[in-house]
């Protein structure tokens, strides 16, 4: 094994190839996704990691394992062309209900989204178990609450929901542009009616511009 | 011999059976109403929102008629489309100022598109490559050893002071009532009962306390209110009457007698 | 990214490149060395992952992590050389327990001292674990063994503990007295009973140190 040695000063910078070396170990030590700013914070001074990990995804294009990025952090995860490899591996999750299903869905199209507005997406109230459960698998976390009266909470999709599904953030999500495109992702009030405080406030404020 | 009768019975109990599985399996009316949509085979977008009401309206009229409990919310759904088609029948009103039938028909047509569109999206999200699934993360992590450089914070006058602490603790001892310096009332009143038959006229209580409690301030102050309490018990019984000039002047007590 | 469409015939062996990517994918996923047997029997009827080990030990050789044989089996690990990677370094300030001061102070000013005399001056009993603590940071050790029946341990200071502290030796700490005079005792003087125990206890101490 060739083994250059690695100069330790404080003052020089090691070369790029190097600084490749050292993204590659860290992120291959872990099981999760680390950020850019933890990988930093590990290497030598005046390192750049956000140049070697360029140089790094390219190498592990096509290959077994891949430079994934979920949200600011990057992992390796095996190919998924690979995954009937893998049935050693393979993690029995626990079934997730429809309701959980499309709540999800809700969240990661609609986000960040009130309960009100899930609820009037799918038509039914949402079970505490339903949040409950996408809190405890860490898919949806509490966002900012909603300047509106009430200040309800809100819901956001978490880097680990991004990290399960494969997705560099939430913008990758599949069909996200067509669906706002077609005006899909749009809070619309029912005409005229008051159905709740937040499209009240909305359909009240437009009403005063009218006048 | 089979009864026809008992076997209408039979098929019609069949039939709520049927029904009652498909209410349940619907989560609210707005997925009922989705999946009657797609039996108009056309575009959400270009729905019959007339139709679809009646469809659900007939839906929910053969659940009353097979006595199967609706829900409220399928029930209010069912008066909100009965209006909206009574609306869609008659000609639009343009005096009336609340949104016209058209509005409300696109309102609902949206929210089905809308519904159909996050089951859609919900479909594409479960059916992608997942982590645990298809793509795997590293089995075998090695780990960060953190190695936590713990500096303890702590002066030579931390040290200091925690030494006069251990040494100063056996100072304090638990509270205990030292009866050696204390004069109870008890004991009062038994000394004053055999000596205010000499008080026959005015005399002072300090003039009362007993020898050997005097000195001691702490004893004094014991002997002192223990007597104090115990002339008063006296003066309330009859057998003597206090005085005082002024605040904080002496207290003096006089044997009352009998007359 | 580049993924070569997969013969997934059950008659046609995957070409070595195909098996170098399924090798690498299988050492990666798994949570313990694969050996050869087993890398064998997960990957289509047919392939060699004899030579795709080679090969992709080759491909690693002088990267961030190497391929590595473990008894029978294979790995990835990271280089030798990145090992200082691994390590964070967090630099904390922490408090000692009141127990932990308390013991050291006893030790500093009884010094050569026996857990029984600690025990009585503190008049509770002293862990195991605060006497380990403050071992482990060096600030004390263990003494001559007193020659008294049971022949117990003493505890002494350590020159770091001095060195800590800014003192020459254990003699400089100041008595009670002087505490006291330097207004460093801030305990509320209770009426009475505060006059004689003091010299008692510096006496003690100067007995103790000239043993």
């Amino acid at each position: 094994m060739t083994q250059e040695p690695i100069e330790k000063s404080l003052f020089e910078v090691p070369p790029l190839a190097e600084q490749e070396r050292m993204v590659e170990a860290i992120l291959f030590a872990s099981a999760e996704p680390v950020s850019l700013a933890e990988i930093a914070s590990r290497m030598p001074h005046g390192c750049d990691p956000a140049e070697a990990l360029v140089i790094l995804r390219r190498r592990y294009e096509g290959r077994g394992v891949n430079l994934m990025k979920v949200g600011d952090a990057y992992a390796f995860r095996t190919a998924a062309d690979l995954g009937h490899l893998m049935h050693k591996e393979l993690r029995e999750t626990r079934k997730l209900s429809r309701a959980a299903i499309e709540t999800l869905a809700i969240v990661a199209y609609h986000q960040p989204v009130t309960r009100a507005e899930i609820e009037e997406i799918r038509g039914v109230a949402v079970s505490r178990g339903t949040v409950d459960q996408l809190m405890e698998l860490d898919w949806i976390r509490l966002g900012r609450r909603r300047m509106t009266p009430g200040r309800p909470v809100t819901f956001v999709v978490t880097d680990s929901f991004l990290d399960h599904f494969g997705l560099e953030s939430a913008r990758d999500l599949p069909g996200l542009k067509e669906l706002r495109a077609a005006g899909l992702l749009d809070n619309r009030p029912l005409p005229g009616a008051m159905t709740d405080d937040e499209d009240g406030a909305v359909t009240g404020q437009s009403e005063l511009f009218e006048d | 011999m089979p009864d026809p009768a008992a076997d209408w019975v039979r098929d019609d109990r069949l039939t709520a059976e049927v029904l009652r599985v498909d209410v349940a399996g619907f989560e609210g009316p707005l997925d009922l109403l989705l999946s009657l949509s797609r039996s108009q085979k056309v575009d959400l977008r270009r729905i019959s929102v007339r139709d679809l009401a009646e469809q659900y309206l007939g839906f929910v009229e053969q659940a009353r008629a097979l006595r199967i409990e609706l829900a409220a919310d399928y029930l209010v759904m069912a008066a909100w489309l009965a209006y909206l088609k009574s609306r869609l029948l008659l000609p639009p009103d343009p005096r009336d100022p609340g949104p016209s039938a058209a509005d409300l028909a696109a309102h609902l047509a949206f929210q089905l598109e809308r519904l159909a569109a996050m089951r859609d999206a919900a479909a594409r999200l479960m059916a992608r490559d997942r982590l645990g699934q298809q793509v795997f993360a590293r089995g075998l992590p090695e780990d960060v050893t953190r190695r936590r450089d713990i500096r303890y914070e702590m002066t030579l006058l931390d040290l200091m002071r925690a030494y006069a602490r251990t040494r100063t603790r056996d100072e304090f001892r638990p509270y205990a009532m030292d009866r050696d310096h204390v004069f109870t009332m008890e004991q009062a009143l038994e000394r004053l009962r055999g000596l205010i038959g000499s008080a026959a006229t005015w005399t002072d209580l300090a003039s009362f306390l007993p020898k050997g409690w005097d000195k001691s301030p702490m004893r004094r102050r014991s002997a002192t209110a223990a007597h104090f309490a115990a002339v008063l018990e006296l003066a309330k019984a009859g057998q003597i009457t206090l005085r005082q000039s002024d605040p904080f002047a002496a207290i003096q007590l006089r044997h009352r007698g009998d007359g």
